[in-house]
């Protein structure tokens, strides 16, 4: 729910108090979408404060294994965003991308991680809105979703799933 | 032996029953099988796609579809009508959006199939070599005009035969039998289409100017493959000549009996007599002063 | 490591909704920090003194400042350190300005997300390394590849700023295009008399080398460091002896040799020189019309030449220049309008192309000046004119607008009027595109002073009627259909990218849009380099375009080379990937997906070859990074390390 | 019938062998197991043996430490090896990544009727009293100490096998004995254990990889005997330089563990099941790679290993691909 | 009078509950609910179910020195003033508790024996090890299934080898007779189960007399010291033994006399935790120095110093003890099925035909 107004108060309450520490890392390409955060920024367009952005040089960079690294250790929520398609600094990054993300991304719930704690985007320099609007959904999704209970086995709990192969 | 479905449409019914009749013997003479749809229904023509575009893919997709259970791959349909009603059929059953509703009616899907006009089932099937071979009545010595109509090669998208400004299938196919062919610049031109019954001063007009260049350029015959186009150029040709005040005389044969003359079929049984210009000019034989004069064709 | 943080205010920016003391405090905690202040503007002139005196009090081996984005102010504190004797990389900026204070209000979690946003700035400086650009020597020599206005114009000026010039074309002659016009738009200058000496002074000028009737072969190395293999054709002509007399060409028996310089409108002779101005004025010899080369006896022009200059056994030669910068060149083609059915799809002789219509109206045309018919040679009384063939038009491929037509149209009409002062023109167009200096009121001109008769619609046919064509189309201002019996029409074909502009751009390794026109690196701020560095473009190849913006590319494309060669040195970035050999396995898959192409094999003892990267070469994308399965390649200053760095901070 | 094909490849290994530089296969150490086994002289040729207990892949060899670090020198004879369908997926995967040329390697292609998993055999009979086993026409029989047990072959077969497409080799020089109709064609059959898994609740898939990788002793058996897994001796596992993983043996550790195993064959793994196969903990990590290889097919139509001129797919990208 | 008593099958459960009340109870049991799947030695919880019939996928070691080992936690206080002045705080291990593994076999048990000469009674006393293997009882259990992979009495083991065992277990058809053997234990078996009748106690003798009798594994391991030595240089000796090697870590893993492990610090900011985890002379990082030499680069240098490190290593520094409890488990586990007891028999023989 975003308001149509973005100079006016926060969305959403987001007081420290039903914050429950939610953190999401964001992956921004430096050329377009960290650009985008800027421009939001600039524009004062309100967001929620759970996005922590690391900066890398194109999606193309991006490693899966980050995100896996990310949701396996108790980060609530990845959220990677590059250049559109055709529009990348280093023309082909973020097809590669692309396709990693994707394949990630369908991968996820099979390991028993929920994958709608990881959503990848496209946000050029100039969609500062699309920035608020992509960034306020998806910090909303994850609130729905709780803070990430990890892959941690918890002490004593000796689960005995029948594995239904042959 | 090509099998080939068949679909005749309304007007091979009634008023262009001759070409029906060559259409028939033509194909034969090539080994073509023509397997008639059985229990085949009207396409609905322009009425229908104007008042429902479902309705309109519908009823041609209901022909389809019979073809289909006949057997058929192709559908050959003389009337252009009937052809652009029938990839219209086709188009909605590959339109994600409209795929259910389509078949929910039809009862079947109609993948695959490939609708052809008789030119282009003549062109591509037979084509021009296998026709000159086939020749017994050369027609050298007379001048044809090939007259293609609008929707012959088009909407380009959906026709995808021949190039649709500047066809030349037709000129091609009336060279083999020998006649001399004139670069026609109206062979795209409308003729006035449905007009003639509302508006025939739009067709005295249009299908004058078509009868103007035609004379212009010493043609005998106006040769077409549109029973539309045929019905303004033959039938109207006195109520042209009234609205002009011109005094054209040009039979207006289809395709199918030029050809099948040219392969020396006989007039009546090609229905020539049903025309309203006598083509009696083109029956003449002149190959031999052809020869005599010892010019090139 | 002593690490120190720099907590900015930015007046109330930051300061407004982030307790930049706390932030501060909470930094002198984590591991490594040994020093920790909040300033009002850090970067202002005495912030940056601050952050330089507390790196020679407390000894800092690394600086994290938290203030703006370091797309703002990034350069600014590196330079800033690097002033202090600190490497400029080790230095992290924490945005909590546009990613924090401006887009939130509620303080305390500001306040903890600029907290944590420190925490990983620092976890990541724990991991910099000191990063050195290396210099790389530049080779002084420009590549010119297209011998057009444009490339002519950027060699000019390079060659005036001293540099060595190599410029390859590939017809026989430079000038391209404008080289085939009689007058220009709008001053309607001769357009050989305003090209010609600048032709002349590329044949001259000692530091320009040109090969005509040669081409590309294959590109490698990189910015700086090119190695061009250039294939010179064979003219069948030993170019040193010939002195560009003509003798040959007068008595060359194969008459019907395609004129492609008159665009097949004259027929030349197997052996010519295209026209009298042609630099280099030399002769070269037709392969497919030539009696002598098709296996006939013949060898006239080799007999009647005086200083015996044809050689039938001539082949074709690789040649190979080292250059340090290329500039692309390579103009446009004309849309073919045999596409175009309802325009008789080439077959009418009487209906031409703009280009043609040029020929004709050229004093070295195929008719000496005099407009003739090319189908009977007569004078025509009617001309017609057809804007946007093959241009504004999504059914043949070309939905753009090729920009100069209108104008050539109207010159055209402008010229017919002073040749044939009893003629009518008339011009069937759409809109009218004069957007330059002294354009509209060109056009203006042209309707009022020359009585060019312009009907705004399109042509739906033309056809022949008799001897004369008749043009059937629209008046849409009037509403009704028109006709015109013309003797000629003239279609104004459109521009599109030139023939093998693809295969061209795989080899610089620069990409390319649908319709062949190469890619620039930003439309409106970098509009002559592109994304391959060292290669720069100019003129009709980035785009359709006109003569003075053509020339002022080619002169733009010159400055930048001249800016490049201006040191003798290039400094490469240092954030390029660099391969820990011992980890390499030599598996390939850096090199495969590589997109510039900057990773090669290095060969060592017995066989055993590891990836290497050019340093140069590298922009620092980071694809090799993500796909190396052992990760032996890493992108400096982005490597694995500094990024878990940061993610392990967010970790539980 | 395994008889005449063992001896068709003996005498066929007896052609070849002059011109090879060494002839891998497998050999009988066990009577229910075999041991990869390299031959370069004529009277070992012998021990080579084929058959359903012929589990190994043994396409690892040609590319793994030590032949990494001593590439083939350019006049080098080829090597010959002996594989099933699975293994030549294998081999054709080695030849798109250049790790080896076709050239390299003599094939000697063996139809597959697919492959015992001792573990099976092991719910029917004491595997430490087994003095003989010998299929005959799709029955293992086998005899102990005191009863002699017939088996049918369904029943033992490894679960990559179960849903096998490709039993015959998709590349060899030679061919030894009868093609092999594949047991399945669609995704249906050989994707059978991933939909299933998947088929369950988010919950009981976390927990049910939890507690199977939870008995993961991080041995590193599956990277090993993977053929693909080309950098074993460097892997990210291990080294602290860069540093993914601690040396901790938490269940996070092992996820991660398993999750870069399969990132790095996504697009590449063919399938062969090695890993499973290896694994002391008997934990089925194949079932892992199979999720992605089906998610290579569903969304990019690609299966690894079977057109030597492929690219894998995450090594390339498709402009036009917007509806992935 | 040495204390037995009698266990019947259908009573194992309870009387393992009851045990286990008393001390740290650790059972060999199934890790996954497949009856022919891996087993290990699991600490007691009701539920599991224990797998006595035959020899653990896992070793004993995982007891005494678990896979992954905390040593020390430390932490950094930072002084307010910002200087890195820290101090550290330890904090030492948790005091090990009472132990007794029920249901060892005596292979098992052997291996403690090298173990102990290594990390007890070596030059360096290993406290953490020590101070566990000191508060653990052994209940080994007679071994009545050997398979063809078993070669204890090779390596101066025996099926009914009670060397370092508190307790002896005899299976009968219908139960277990557990016999005390040492003092320390008596108190453990005390209102566990009555006492065997006679007719069991009798059967129990004979069974146990006959289990000490029997010879399992026919390798010969006289002096394999010195003909490793000889053998040391052939590198085609082992190319021909363990070409088919993976180089993965299976047989040090599951071997109980393999005990070669690693320490790392794992630090976070300002706390880390120095740790002690298992690693394997048969990884290729075991030896990588840091300038990147390896002086064992492949997997033939790495084998041959596994094999070299139990027959001929520890027989030369401790007294002709070998490093190798004959149990089999690296036989069994290896994916490619190397047999140790090939690669050792054939070390003698000056021509080495497989």
């Amino acid at each position: 729910m975003t308001d149509s107004n973005p100079r006016s108060s926060a969305p959403a309450e987001d007081t420290a108090a039903n914050r429950q520490g939610i953190k999401i890392v964001g992956f921004l390409c430096n050329w377009c979408s960290y650009g985008g955060a800027d421009t939001a920024g600039v524009c004062r367009f309100k967001q929620p404060t759970d996005l922590r952005v690391v900066r890398i040089p194109c999606t193309g960079r991006m490693d899966p294994l980050f995100i896996a690294k990310s949701l396996i250790y108790g980060v609530d929520g990845v959220l990677v965003s590059g250049c559109h398609p055709r529009d990348c600094h280093y023309a082909v990054g973020n097809f590669y991308a692309r396709r990693r993300m994707e394949a990630f991304k369908a991968f996820l719930p099979f390991m028993g991680i929920d994958t709608r704690r990881f959503k990848y985007t496209w946000v050029s320099a100039s969609e500062g809105q699309q920035w608020q609007k992509v960034v306020t959904e998806f910090s909303e999704q994850i609130h729905m979703l709780g803070p990430n209970p990890g892959v941690e086995l918890r002490s004593g709990e000796i689960l005995k799933v029948s594995s239904g192969l042959k | 032996m090509k099998r080939v479905a068949y679909y005749k449409g309304c007007s091979l019914e009634g008023l262009a029953a001759e070409y029906d009749r060559s259409t028939r013997l033509v194909c034969e003479a090539f080994g073509i099988e023509l397997v008639e749809i059985p229990d085949w229904n009207c396409c609905g023509s322009t009425p229908a796609h104007s008042y429902d575009p479902l309705l309109s893919a519908a009823l041609a997709g209901r022909n389809l579809a019979i073809a289909a259970d006949q057997g058929c791959e192709m559908v050959m349909s003389p009337c252009p009508g009937c052809l652009k009603s029938l990839k219209g059929a086709q188009e909605t059953c590959e339109d994600p959006k409209l795929r259910k509703p389509f078949v929910d009616l039809v009862g079947r899907d109609v993948d695959g199939m490939k609708t052809v006009s008789l030119l282009q089932l003549l062109y591509e099937e037979v084509g021009p070599e296998a026709l000159q071979k086939a020749v017994r009545r050369p027609l050298t010595g007379h001048t044809l005009i090939p007259y293609y109509g609008c929707l012959l090669t088009r909407p380009a998208q959906k026709a995808k035969f021949d190039d649709p400004e500047n066809p030349v299938s037709l000129d091609r196919l009336l060279e083999a039998t020998g006649a001399a062919v004139p670069d026609f610049p109206y062979k795209t031109e409308c003729c006035g289409a449905t007009y003639g019954v509302t508006r025939n001063d739009f067709v005295g007009r249009l299908s004058g100017r078509i009868l103007d260049m035609a004379e212009r350029l010493g043609g005998e015959a106006i040769v077409v493959a549109c029973p539309l186009c045929q019905q303004n150029l033959d039938m109207r040709q006195d109520q042209i000549n009234k609205y002009r005040s011109s005094a054209f005389h040009l039979p207006v044969p289809y395709i199918s009996q030029v050809l099948g003359l040219a392969l020396g079929m006989s007039p009546k049984m090609l229905g020539l007599d049903k025309l309203c210009v006598s083509p009696d000019i083109l029956l003449e034989d002149r190959t031999q002063d052809r020869e005599a004069q010892g010019s090139a064709g | 490591m002593r690490i120190g943080v720099f907590v900015c205010n930015c007046g109330t920016n930051i300061a407004g909704t982030v307790d930049t003391k706390k932030v501060a405090a909470e930094a002198l905690g984590f591991a490594d920090v040994v020093y920790a202040t909040n300033y009002m503007y850090t970067c202002s002139e005495p912030g940056q003194q601050e952050i330089q005196r507390a790196i020679a009090e407390q000894g800092l081996q690394g600086v994290v400042v938290a203030a703006c984005s370091p797309r703002m102010h990034e350069p600014t504190f590196r330079r800033a350190v690097e002033k202090a004797g600190l490497n400029r990389y080790m230095f992290e900026m924490a945005n909590i300005r546009e990613h924090v204070s401006w887009i939130g209000n509620d303080r305390e979690a500001n306040t903890s997300k600029a907290i944590d946003l420190v925490r990983m700035a620092v976890a990541k400086l724990r991991f910099n390394a000191p990063l050195f650009s290396s210099k790389m020597p530049v080779n002084k020599r420009l590549l010119v590849i297209g011998g057009g206005v444009a490339g002519i114009q950027a060699a000019l000026d390079c060659a005036d700023g001293g540099m060595d010039v190599v410029m390859v074309e590939r017809q026989q002659y430079i000038g391209g295009k404008m080289a085939k016009l009689d007058k220009t738009f709008p001053t309607i200058d001769c357009s050989s008399c305003i090209l010609g000496p600048k032709m002349v002074d590329v044949a001259q000028k000692e530091n320009i080398t040109l090969y005509a009737a040669s081409e590309i072969e294959s590109i490698s190395g990189y910015i700086g460091n090119f190695t061009v293999e250039i294939r010179k054709k064979t003219t069948f002509v030993n170019w040193e002896a010939c002195t560009g007399c003509g003798a040959c060409m007068e008595k060359c028996p194969s008459k019907k040799a395609a004129d492609y310089f008159n665009e097949g409108l004259g027929a030349a002779r197997a052996i010519n020189i295209p026209f009298p101005q042609a630099i280099p004025k030399k002769a070269m010899i037709d392969a497919a019309y030539c009696r002598q080369l098709n296996g006939k006896k013949c060898g006239v022009c080799a007999k009647i030449c005086p200083v015996k200059a044809i050689d039938f056994e001539m082949k074709d030669e690789i040649v190979t220049e080292k250059v340090g910068a290329i500039i692309v060149a390579t103009g446009y083609d004309l849309f073919d309008h045999a596409v175009y059915g309802e325009y008789g799809g080439g077959r009418y002789p009487d209906v031409i192309s703009g280009l043609q219509y040029e020929r004709i109206l050229s004093a070295s045309g195929p008719f000496g000046g005099h407009i003739r018919r090319p189908s009977d040679g007569k004078e025509p009384k009617e001309i017609v004119f057809i804007s946007c063939v093959g241009s504004r038009d999504a059914s043949v491929g070309r939905p753009y607008c090729s920009g100069i037509c209108c104008m050539y149209i109207a010159k055209q009409a402008i010229l017919t009027r002073d040749h044939l002062p009893e003629s009518n023109s008339y011009v069937f167009y759409m809109d009218i595109r004069s957007p330059g200096k002294n354009y509209d009121e060109f056009v203006r001109r042209a309707q009022e002073e020359y009585g060019v008769q312009y009907i705004r619609g399109r042509v739906g046919k033309i056809y022949r009627r008799g001897e004369r064509m008749v043009v059937q189309g629209a008046d849409t201002l009037l509403g009704v259909q028109v006709e015109v019996e013309a003797d000629l029409v003239v279609l104004a074909t459109g521009v599109e990218s030139s023939l093998g502009a693809g295969e061209l751009a795989e080899k610089l390794r620069i990409s390319y849009d649908q319709y062949g026109f190469y890619m620039e690196s930003h439309p409106k701020l970098r509009p002559v380099e592109t994304n391959t560095a060292g290669v720069y473009l100019a003129g009709a190849c980035q785009g359709p375009k006109d003569i003075p913006s053509s020339v002022a590319q080619g002169s733009a494309a010159a400055s930048k080379v001249q800016s490049l060669f201006a040191h003798d040195t290039i400094e490469t970035n240092p954030q390029v990937a660099l391969v820990n050999e011992r980890n390499c396995i030599a598996c390939g898959k850096c090199i495969q997906v590589c997109p510039f192409g900057a990773i090669q094999w290095k060969e060592l003892r017995g066989g055993i070859k590891k990836a290497e990267v050019l340093a140069s070469v590298c922009q620092g994308c980071g694809v090799c990074n993500a796909t190396c399965p052992p990760k032996a390649i890493q992108l400096q200053h982005a490597t694995d390390n500094q990024i878990l760095a940061e993610v392990n901070e967010l970790c539980a | 019938m395994l008889e005449t094909d063992r001896n068709q490849l003996h005498k066929c290994v007896e052609e070849a062998l002059p011109e090879l530089d060494m002839m891998i296969g497998w050999t009988r150490c066990d009577p229910l197991q075999t041991t990869p086994v390299f031959i370069r002289d004529a009277k070992s040729i012998s021990s080579l043996t084929l058959g359903p207990f012929c589990s190994q892949n043994l396409a690892g060899y040609l590319v793994k430490p030590p032949a990494l670090d001593a590439p083939p020198k350019p006049d080098a004879k080829p090597i010959g090896i002996c594989v099933k369908g699975c293994d030549s997926r294998s081999l054709v995967a080695l030849i798109q990544e250049k790790f080896i040329t076709r050239q390299r390697v003599r094939i000697f292609g063996i139809p597959c009727g697919g492959t015992v998993d001792w573990r099976k055999v092991a719910r029917h009979v004491e595997l430490g009293s087994v003095k003989s086993a010998d299929v005959q026409d799709r029955v293992l029989v086998i005899e102990d100490s005191t009863t002699t047990h017939r088996i049918a072959l369904e029943e033992v077969l490894s679960r990559k096998c179960l849903g096998c497409r490709h039993p015959n080799p998709v590349i060899s020089d030679v061919l030894i004995g009868a093609e092999v109709s594949p047991r399945s064609t669609g995704m249906e059959t050989s994707y059978r254990d991933v939909d299933e898994l998947d088929a369950k609740p988010l919950e009981e898939r976390l927990a049910f990889w939890q507690s199977e990788l939870d008995r993961c002793i991080r041995c590193y058996a599956c990277r090993n005997a993977c053929p693909l897994c080309v950098c074993q001796d460097r892997c990210i596992v291990e080294t602290r330089e860069p540093r993914w993983l601690t040396q901790h043996v938490g269940v996070p550790e092992k996820f991660l563990f398993h999750f870069i195993h399969a990132m790095h064959l996504a697009g590449r793994c063919t399938g062969c099941g090695e890993c499973e196969r290896v694994c002391p903990m008997d934990i089925p990590v194949t079932l892992i790679k199979e999720k992605l290889n089906k998610i290579m097919e569903e969304m990019l139509g690609y299966s690894a290993g079977l057109d030597p001129e492929a690219v894998p797919p995450l090594l390339t990208f498709n402009p036009g691909e917007t509806e992935i | 009078m040495a204390v037995k008593i009698f266990i019947a099958a259908d009573r194992l459960d309870s009387v393992l509950e009851k045990l286990s009340t008393k001390i740290d109870l650790w059972i060999p049991a199934l890790l996954k609910d497949d009856k022919s799947g891996p087993t290990g030695f699991v600490q007691y919880t009701p539920g599991i179910t224990p797998a006595f019939d035959r020899q653990t996928t896992m070793p004993l070691k995982k007891l005494l020195l678990p896979q992954e080992e905390t040593l020390l936690r430390f932490k950094y206080q930072k002084d307010p003033e910002g200087s890195l002045k820290t101090t550290i705080a330890l904090d030492d291990p948790k005091e090990a508790r009472p132990t007794l593994v029920f249901g060892a076999r005596s292979c098992d048990v052997r291996a403690l024996v090298t173990l102990d000469r290594v990390f007890a009674n070596g030059p360096y006393v290993d406290p953490y090890y020590v101070q566990r293997r000191k508060n653990t009882l052994f209940a080994t259990l007679v071994c009545g299934q050997t398979d063809s992979k078993c070669f204890c009495s090779s390596v101066g083991g025996g099926p009914a080898d009670m060397e370092g065992s508190h307790l002896r277990i005899v299976r009968l058809e219908d139960g277990y007779l557990v016999e005390a053997l040492s003092k320390d234990a008596q108190p453990l078996l005390a209102d566990l189960a009555e006492a065997p009748d006679k007719s069991r106690d009798q059967l129990a003798a004979k069974l146990v007399k006959e289990a000490s009798k029997r010879q399992v594994g026919d390798l010969d391991t006289k002096d394999c010291a010195p003909a490793f030595r000889n053998r040391f240089q052939q590198n085609d000796y082992w190319a021909s033994m363990v070409s088919q090697c993976l180089s993965c870590g299976v047989c040090t893993y599951v071997c109980p006399t393999c005990y070669c492990f690693s320490i790392t610090d794992e630090t976070r900011n300002l706390e880390g935790e120095r740790l002690r985890s298992w690693d394997s002379c048969m990884f290729y990082h075991y030896t990588l120095e840091a300038s990147g030499h390896n002086p064992r680069p492949t997997k033939l240098e790495r084998y041959r110093n596994r094999v070299g490190h139990k027959f001929s290593y520890i027989p030369e520094r401790y007294e002709g003890l070998l490093g190798c409890c004959g149990c089999g488990r690296c036989i069994r586990s290896c994916p490619v099925n190397i047999d140790i007891r090939q690669v050792v028999g054939n070390l003698k023989e000056n021509s080495n035909e497989q």
